[in-house]
């Protein structure tokens, strides 16, 4: 459960607060807003890249505010949106004139909230684009339907990357919108999380059974199974998100096994030994993988699979530097 | 009452109490299917909600709602801030200066059209516009029936009731609850039962003396 | 609680081996030894730098390895120590003929076995040196006999650093063990941990309380109190860390806000708020402080406090590049 | 039995079924002010003893355990797997060829004093010492009055087992547990049990027709 707090009211202002002592280096509040802006922010002449939601997700969404990734991340209370004015400061703050790129998990709240703040910036000349998540295969057979978990990090992988090297809007769009078109993830969950404030967790999972399709804001999962081994899951897993591959997307892939809040990262490295072995034997090729806590959910226990069909472009992407409180790359 | 304005900040202030009274059962409700968080929200909109229309200057009821909407919608976050805030904040730019059934009505409609262009919604969806839509068809039904104001909240108040009621026995098709299929089935609406809390603290406010 | 696992007795290697796949581009698994070693060691003439202890508490120690930082992990079953026979077989596949530098954590178990592995490198003319770290100040009166928590990656950073820009094992070790000497931690506990295959935790905490002075190993605290607020607890940490200050140490301080597994991000945020303030309200200046998960204990809750009092040579080796799976920084 | 040999790896083999069979309690026992690895380390380092001790070759007793003791030591990991293993290989290489009682002691003796002096122990300080310690000293006074060496055994057992039930009232002086104080009293020391577990399954093997 959540146990350090103060007036739960205040809790995200507070982490706020915290972040932003420590993370000085990279990072500033943006002013009058709930959010936080890279140094050097806003630059002109540069695609600003804007993220945000709910908090409780760290590194999601704040965690990712640097070089090589996101401009700025709007943070909303705990599991809910940023409202639109929240969005709209945070736009204003960081657009260097060659517009603004939001990209962030297609959650009924967040899609009125950021669609408010785009139209007003738009009236305002603007240029806004948007990007929604929809990697989770889990959660609607139409791919627009679905919803954003962990693969969330691609995208603002992308879309920071292609930014940094000075891209125009268009293509950040685009090859966000590409990264996005060949992102796909399946996730389960072992228990449920508690708010800050409440002592009952969202959810609870009987022991013996696990919650397949977890949601990343402590929903249920979409159905029950009977808990199984590490490798049973890692077959499974690997399976639900293999039959959803993107057509013709060829065979390299980027691989993030994310772990939630109580779901430990030696037991990532157990479940990951065998999703290694079966994406490979699958014909893929595996390309620098990561393994540990990229999107979380509060103390919830669980874990997802995303992959990221590459090509060419969207590998240089992903493989270029970036320097954030929660992601370093060389 | 001596204004419209001061019945309209009154109005806000006893949503304000019976919301806040209602945050750990909204808070429930929303965990059952969603994220938990419903009544965290909805407080934090009202209470900016209220401190907006208690500064809201003028006699008119219009301009007081529009304010305790805007602040809403600035302050809650997720989809029922954008959306009760847009109704709220919708209602309050249709009430014109003088508020009777007929224009009462419009206000609401315009409001609750307003949730369902946005939201994408409509009746049978398991949310908010379940408990509203049908507030909205009986009013109109009250001004056909010449009732007051005053009566014809009262009377459309059951309508919202068995509206918000029915949710229990839906299938989600909006909103974070809609990715559980038949599993969002059993609990009621939470964004349903704040609405319908909101059109009671109205009526109740409205009849007392 | 721990679920992700096949066979109980096959943890640790099942884990080794999903560590190794994900992070071949780091490090390779050591031939014949339950270890992880850096891509380039041994490297003729330079230091090894040697880490390890039981498992469980990733990133600490496999997490380490890599650039800048330690050359080998010797990993232990979950909380056992590595036996004498894997850290001398560790040892010499890494040395470089320079000399190999021990560093771990001061438990009994970790004594023995890296001093019989020690003593055995000695008598085969390689010249091994120890610094066993002694940072918690919640486990005895006596620097020596203090055991080692999160406080590790302050030593695992400057061996590193100091090893990988050429230092003698003379230096390695004396600046090691000044960053030992200068460093402070102080941790609390909210809930045990289980380990793989028991259903039990290993200790639980009533509603309402706190453990004092938290193990690593899911050993219970010191000492129960009542819970406490976010702002409580900050000072509570400052003053115990404060009180027991090396003496002239100067002013500036590396500070380290580890949060064990159950203990997430954005209630460490909120707590490093008040810790901020308060050490700062206390006349230190905070370099780079580091705020996340360090040095885990499975899915324990708890957090921790490390400060690392600062002399300009101990700031070029934090500040060093380091590039390894948990830890990079430019 | 035939050989020495045998006899050892009789005696390998029964140590093994009694700490499997331990292995939930030594857990539990070490989760009280340790970290609750002790059972499965225990097993895991008499497995690999056992499967050393098997394949031991020659006829005689002393090298069967100490390779036993040195794969226990190679497998186990943590203060008892050097501590025990250590004991186990200290005590083999110390049997001569013939083993009369006194030589058994003076064996014995050996590895206890390697405990001691590794571990920086004695008794009192709530570790297998309490157990091994007074088991060596009854040992001494059996082998004073002539018994035999399985008679010895014998004899010394329920000095042994005294020893392990004292630990439960000491406050641990050495080992993870001694970072707790007082805390530490009121359990029983994990590797106080296992070595009694491991002196009797010895007993039993020898006293077994
Ligand atoms: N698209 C929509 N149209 C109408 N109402 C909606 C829609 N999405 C959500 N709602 C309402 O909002 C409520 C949830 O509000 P809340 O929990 O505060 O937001 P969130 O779903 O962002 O966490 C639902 O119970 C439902 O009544
Ligand atoms: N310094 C020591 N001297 C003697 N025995 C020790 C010492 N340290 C630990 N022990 C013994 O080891 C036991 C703990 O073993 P185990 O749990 O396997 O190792 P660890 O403490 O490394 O987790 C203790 O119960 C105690 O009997
Ligand atoms: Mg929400
Ligand atoms: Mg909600
Ligand atoms: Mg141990
Ligand atoms: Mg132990």
């Amino acid at each position: 459960m959540t146990r350090l707090f103060n007036d739960p009211t205040q809790f995200k202002e507070e982490m706020i607060g915290g972040f932003t002592l420590a993370y000085s280096r990279y990072l500033r509040r943006v002013p009058d807003a709930a959010g936080v802006m890279a140094l050097g922010a806003p630059q002109p002449g540069k695609v600003a890249v804007l993220i945000g939601g709910g908090s409780g997700h760290y590194p999601v969404f704040a965690g990712y505010v640097g070089k090589g990734m996101a401009d700025v991340a709007v943070i909303g209370d705990v599991f809910t949106s940023p409202s639109g004015e929240q969005i709209y400061r945070c736009t204003k703050a960081v657009d260097g004139g060659a517009g603004v790129l939001y990209t962030y998990g297609n959650y009924s709240g967040d899609v009125l909230n950021f669609g408010m703040a785009e139209m007003r910036c738009q009236n305002e000349g603007i240029d806004v684009r948007t990007v929604t998540v929809t990697d989770d295969v889990a959660s609607a057979e139409d791919v627009e339907d679905r919803r954003g978990i962990a693969g969330d990090f691609f995208m603002i992988k992308t879309a920071g990357a292609s930014a940094a090297r000075g891209d125009s809007l268009d293509d950040v769009e685009a090859l966000t919108r590409r990264a996005n078109d060949r992102t796909r993830s399946f996730g389960i969950a072992f228990g449920g999380c508690t708010l800050p404030g409440q002592s009952e967790p969202l959810f609870t999972v009987d022991p013996g059974k696990m919650e397949l399709g977890l949601g990343l804001h402590g929903e249920p999962g979409i159905k029950s199974a009977d808990m199984a081994s590490a490798s049973e899951i890692a077959r499974m897993m690997v399976d639900i998100v293999l039959a959803d591959a993107p057509a013709d997307a060829g065979h390299k892939v980027a691989v993030l096994l994310n772990g939630l809040g109580s779901t430990k990262y030696e037991e990532l490295f157990v479940l990951y030994k065998d999703i290694h072995a079966q994406l490979e034997a699958s014909g893929l090729a595996l390309h620098n993988p990561l393994v540990g806590e990229f999107a979380g959910s509060l103390n919830m226990a669980g874990c997802s699979l995303s992959l990221l069909w590459l090509d060419d472009e969207l590998q240089a992407l992903y493989d270029a530097p970036a320097s954030t409180p929660a992601f370093t790359h060389l | 009452m001596s204004t419209q304005a001061k019945l309209a900040k009154q109005c806000v202030a006893n949503i304000l109490a019976a919301i806040e009274q209602a945050e750990d059962e909204l808070a429930r409700l929303d965990a059952f299917a969603g994220d938990g968080d419903h009544g965290a929200g909805m407080v934090r909109g009202m209470r900016a909600a209220h401190e907006a229309a208690q500064t809201a200057e003028g006699d008119l009821a219009g301009p007081v709602i529009a304010a305790a909407g805007t602040a809403f919608t600035n302050a809650a976050g997720g989809a029922s801030g954008a959306l009760f805030g847009m109704f709220i904040a919708t209602v309050g730019q249709s009430l014109n200066a003088a508020p009777d059934t007929e224009n009462v009505c419009r206000a609401v409609e315009a409001g609750v059209n307003v949730v369902c262009k946005l939201g994408k919604t409509k009746v049978g969806d398991k949310t908010m516009i379940d408990t509203l839509m049908p507030f909205v068809r009986a009013l109109e039904e009250a001004a056909q029936q010449g009732l007051t104001p005053v009566e014809a909240w009262s009377y459309a108040l059951p309508a919202a009731k068995s509206g918000m009621e029915a949710t229990a026995d839906m299938v989600s098709g909006r909103g974070r609850s809609s990715r559980l299929g038949e599993r969002s089935r059993g609990g009621l609406d939470p964004g349903a039962v704040s609405a319908y809390y909101m059109l009671r603290a109205v009526a109740d406010t409205l009849n007392t003396p």
